[in-house]
């Protein structure tokens, strides 16, 4: 544990000796080139997803339900691995990663989990400050981070009531809390707004804008098209296994996102 | 490291003791069958191992024919000792246990005997038989008494009991094993989310096993201790009762377990605590 | 388990021996009367909540996150209790309810929880049986009531996949399957379409506009403003501890809903 | 129900055949304890029961005489039966055992003997202590051999036995206990998510508790089982050894336990399943 620094920068350093690799500051940060990925024969979830983000981006994904944007996240954080192709993390092939570098990398990535993972039993502070004690931080600096991170999702205060008891809403903001306290250099945010009202909806995407522009890359997967409208961020559409950029002026979006409904 | 081990433990306290105790009941029967089988090498070691052959001797023997068979018989290469025992020494012998019957008895009810030492190189059934034969010849000897039966009946004896404990200290060991792995998958199980979380946020492998290694390591270095503790009262308790009944009766003392032992129990328990736990993690950390 | 009948009828009869209370009938489905809910002294969750809700009524109840939407509905089907007023159920008060009657009530309430509660390590057509297995009807009646609900969610022909390798918006709606597999009296839907894309979220509020025109109550807590608008029905705010009904016209929502962002 | 807690049992069949193996486990240490105690019930009842008292004569006695002094002795209150054992008896009773030497003994180191056999009623130490006073003091008595002190050891012994076997035993049924409850406890906690979704859709106490009762009887029993076997096969084995071994020289005939005892083992070991289940239920159904 002694042996990794934390990641307040934004170059990730995910290789166990915390060795940097200078020439990775000029790559795209991820590069998904013909990725796959097949659970059941019949019915791939991804087929051949092409897809660069740059360092600093904020992009939205979305998509119909069962389309795969939970699992291309999953990919990004080696949950799961590709069936064929190449996820490129600062120019560098995930899965040639060896199992020891893994923790390395996912200290470089928050998530926000779709169905949340938190630990029931463990108080809000404790499942917030589990991510900052496993680079082995000290508890002072812990304590002090983790009370920032719950006042930037709204949750001030609430630090010692256990998670099992808090409201949909309240348990998806732990989650994110979770995932930015580390600051880490890619955010991936699974509908991270599906239990929220639309007023703190629209809080929480100011929020993920805001850590953006300090020079976070954000991936931002959601159904939320209120929030999709407010923010004229780049768009990718996950369709029958495929990505397609979707913001060529929000007119394109009609076919592709819509099945009818017209996004304005 | 040791904290988290610590929480861990605290967290489902009742499956731990009782695995704990679980672990002490286990040690404690493979314990107690060694204990047994160091009374009873104790035993053969005092009833079986110097090869007595006790010669008795007819009623009308002169002194002088005794000295000089007891001198031809220190002589046979097989002999370390030859004694002359007469049949007032046999008696008081017989009384020292403190039996007035014994002591106010007639003499004569004590047959003399030569008592012969065998060296314990020569020991073997033929050739005890080839000197009982041997002697049993001479005219004034009345009987050869070489108790090769009983001697041969203990040894076996030993022989079953050294297997059955070999058998009951596998079956203990495994079970040892089994109850923490057991235990410790438990806890794995108990606490599946924490470490999938845990995975997650970036832990490394060591930061997740650590602790469920101690705590296996711990389950059964307690285990033992408890086991040998168990073992001391009991013995202290039955000792007494032990060697006024039976014991006095088959002539033994008992012996409790050498330090040594006692200490690989304890050092052995946790690190089978600490294998158990590893095997537990490489099947219980698939997922 | 052979003492409770089916409840195919919308006559609920909570009472282990199954006896109809006729008088029910004419009785408003559902009262709640002066409801106080209090989890910590200081933030009471429910201060007094009137709320009278009759047989076949759809009724949506929104709110901010943390007003106590959840807290409504687990004090219906009893998985809290309310610490002051009353809350009755066909005219009859819940809180006297013995221990032995509490499943006769749940069997009579199909809920879609917010948080799934599905088993992971079961199938779909397991997750969505047991509702029926606990009635103790026969295995034929399951497969065929169960393929139905599946159908009716889009789910039809996953039955045999278990339930943690679903995607989020598949997981709700096994969800949705086990609430109204059942033919239940009551339908409370806890934010059902949290997981769905906007396509789906659609179809799912006409499934259970078509259950309610079948007879059946339907509650449903959301915070999708899309099908506020899409629906005309009656709507209940719980804002500040109380219940605000919110739809006497559109136009009387906008100060009470929205916290600044109007409707249309 | 039944089906259900079959399927509950083979979700976890490792920690199932584990908590099988640890009541096994204890309930053959108390069942062995109990074999231990039956026999060394059998080894009192033979040695120690009808209290006998050895009266031996001294060398000169007339036939006459010993008869007489055979009828007062049965004519005393305390006697059942007295009977007289010659010399050459005495030798051919000790020598049945085969043993060579002692048949070809001179007679006359075996003194005749009455043999009395004292009514069980009487059989107080005081009792026995004024008999063997009073004959003492006849004449042509040499010794009286009243066996007191090593029938109250092996009595003392039993007593001690009877204890350590009642606090094993009590220990064992509360192992048992606290092992089938903590199966049950750990088979609900891999469960929880299973009750708590089967409690939210209507299910009632006894469908949700059924399974877990079934679960710890089966368990009990079937640990209970084992352990009979177990003992069975160990006491089988080591029979033919003991007898001729340790046995034959404490005059001991190894006895298994009664049918009765070994079915109420296995009854008893799943009710007390049964009960640690329905705590175990009590303890994890609250939240
Ligand atoms: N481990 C797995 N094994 C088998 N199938 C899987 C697995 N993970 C996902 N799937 C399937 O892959 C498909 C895509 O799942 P995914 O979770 O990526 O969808 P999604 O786009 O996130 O949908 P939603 O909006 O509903 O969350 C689904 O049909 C799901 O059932
Ligand atoms: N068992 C409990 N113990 C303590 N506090 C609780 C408990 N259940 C709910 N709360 C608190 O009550 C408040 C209301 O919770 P509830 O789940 O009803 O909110 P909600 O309206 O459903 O919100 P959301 O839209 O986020 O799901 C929350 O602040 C929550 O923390
Ligand atoms: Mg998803
Ligand atoms: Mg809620």
């Amino acid at each position: 544990m002694g042996r990794s620094r934390v990641s307040n920068s934004f170059r990730p350093h995910f290789r166990p000796d915390g060795h940097f690799d200078s020439a990775a500051a000029h790559k795209p940060i991820l590069v998904l080139e013909k990725v796959m990925k097949v659970f059941r024969a019949d019915a791939p979830v991804l087929r051949g997803v092409d897809l660069t983000i740059e360092r600093g981006e904020f992009v939205f994904v979305t998509g119909p339900s069962g389309a795969g944007k939970s699992t291309l996240l999953k990919l990004i954080y080696k949950a799961e691995t590709v069936d064929e192709g190449r996820i490129l993390f600062c120019g560098r092939d995930i899965a040639r990663l060896t199992e020891d570098s893994v923790p390395h990398l996912r200290r470089n990535i928050g998530v926000v989990f779709q169905d949340f993972r938190l630990v029931p039993y463990w108080t809000v502070f404790e499942n917030v400050a589990v991510a900052l004690q496993v680079m082995g931080l000290q508890p002072r600096v812990i304590r002090s981070r983790v009370a920032l991170a719950l006042e930037r999702v709204g949750l001030d205060g609430r630090g010692e009531e256990k998670v099992a008891v808090l409201s949909g809403g309240e348990q998806q903001r732990v989650t994110i809390a979770r995932a930015i306290v580390t600051e880490p250099a890619v955010v991936l945010a699974d509908e991270p707004t599906g239990n929220l009202d639309p007023v703190l909806a629209l809080d929480i995407l100011g929020l993920f804008e805001e850590i953006n522009e300090g020079g976070t890359t954000v991936i931002f997967a959601t159904h939320d098209r209120t929030l999709l409208e407010v923010s004229p961020r780049r768009l990718v559409v996950i369709d029958d296994g495929r990505c397609i950029e979707a913001r060529a002026g929000l007119a394109g979006l009609g076919g592709v996102l819509d099945h009818g409904i017209s996004l304005n | 490291m040791f904290e988290r081990a610590l929480k861990g433990l605290r967290q489902q306290l009742g499956t731990q003791m009782m695995s704990v105790a679980t672990v002490a009941l286990a040690l404690f029967c493979m314990a107690g069958a060694l204990l047994m089988l160091e009374n009873a090498g104790a035993m053969v070691r005092r009833w079986g191992a110097p090869v007595k052959v006790t010669v008795f001797l007819a009623e009308g023997a002169t002194v002088e024919q005794v000295d000089s068979l007891r001198r031809a018989l220190a002589g046979l290469p097989e002999v370390e000792e030859a004694r002359y025992v007469s049949s007032a020494e046999a008696r008081q012998a017989l009384s020292t246990g403190g039996d007035q019957a014994v002591a106010s008895a007639p003499v004569e009810l004590f047959p003399a005997t030569i008592e012969l030492r065998l060296a314990p190189s020569a020991v073997t059934a033929e050739r005890v038989a080839s000197v009982a034969l041997r002697v049993r010849r001479i005219p004034m000897v009345s009987e050869v008494e070489t108790y090769r039966g009983f001697t041969e009946r203990l040894r076996g004896l030993l022989v079953g009991g050294r297997a059955a404990a070999g058998v009951i200290a596998l079956g203990v060991l495994l079970c040892v094993f089994a109850v923490v792995s057991n235990t410790v998958r438990m806890s794995l199980a108990a606490r599946l989310r924490e470490i999938e979380v845990l995975r997650l946020v970036g832990a490394t492998r060591s930061y997740i096993r650590g602790p469920f290694l101690i705590e296996g390591a711990m389950l059964g270095g307690a285990g033992a201790l408890v086991a040998v503790i168990m073992l001391g009262v009991v013995f202290m308790t039955l000792r007494t009762q032990f060697e006024l009944s039976l014991g006095a009766m088959i002539g033994l003392r008992p012996v409790f377990l050498p330090w040594r032992v006692l200490a690989s129990l304890v050092v052995g328990g946790s690190m089978l605590g600490a294998l158990g736990s590893a095997a537990a993690l490489r099947r219980g950390l698939q997922s």
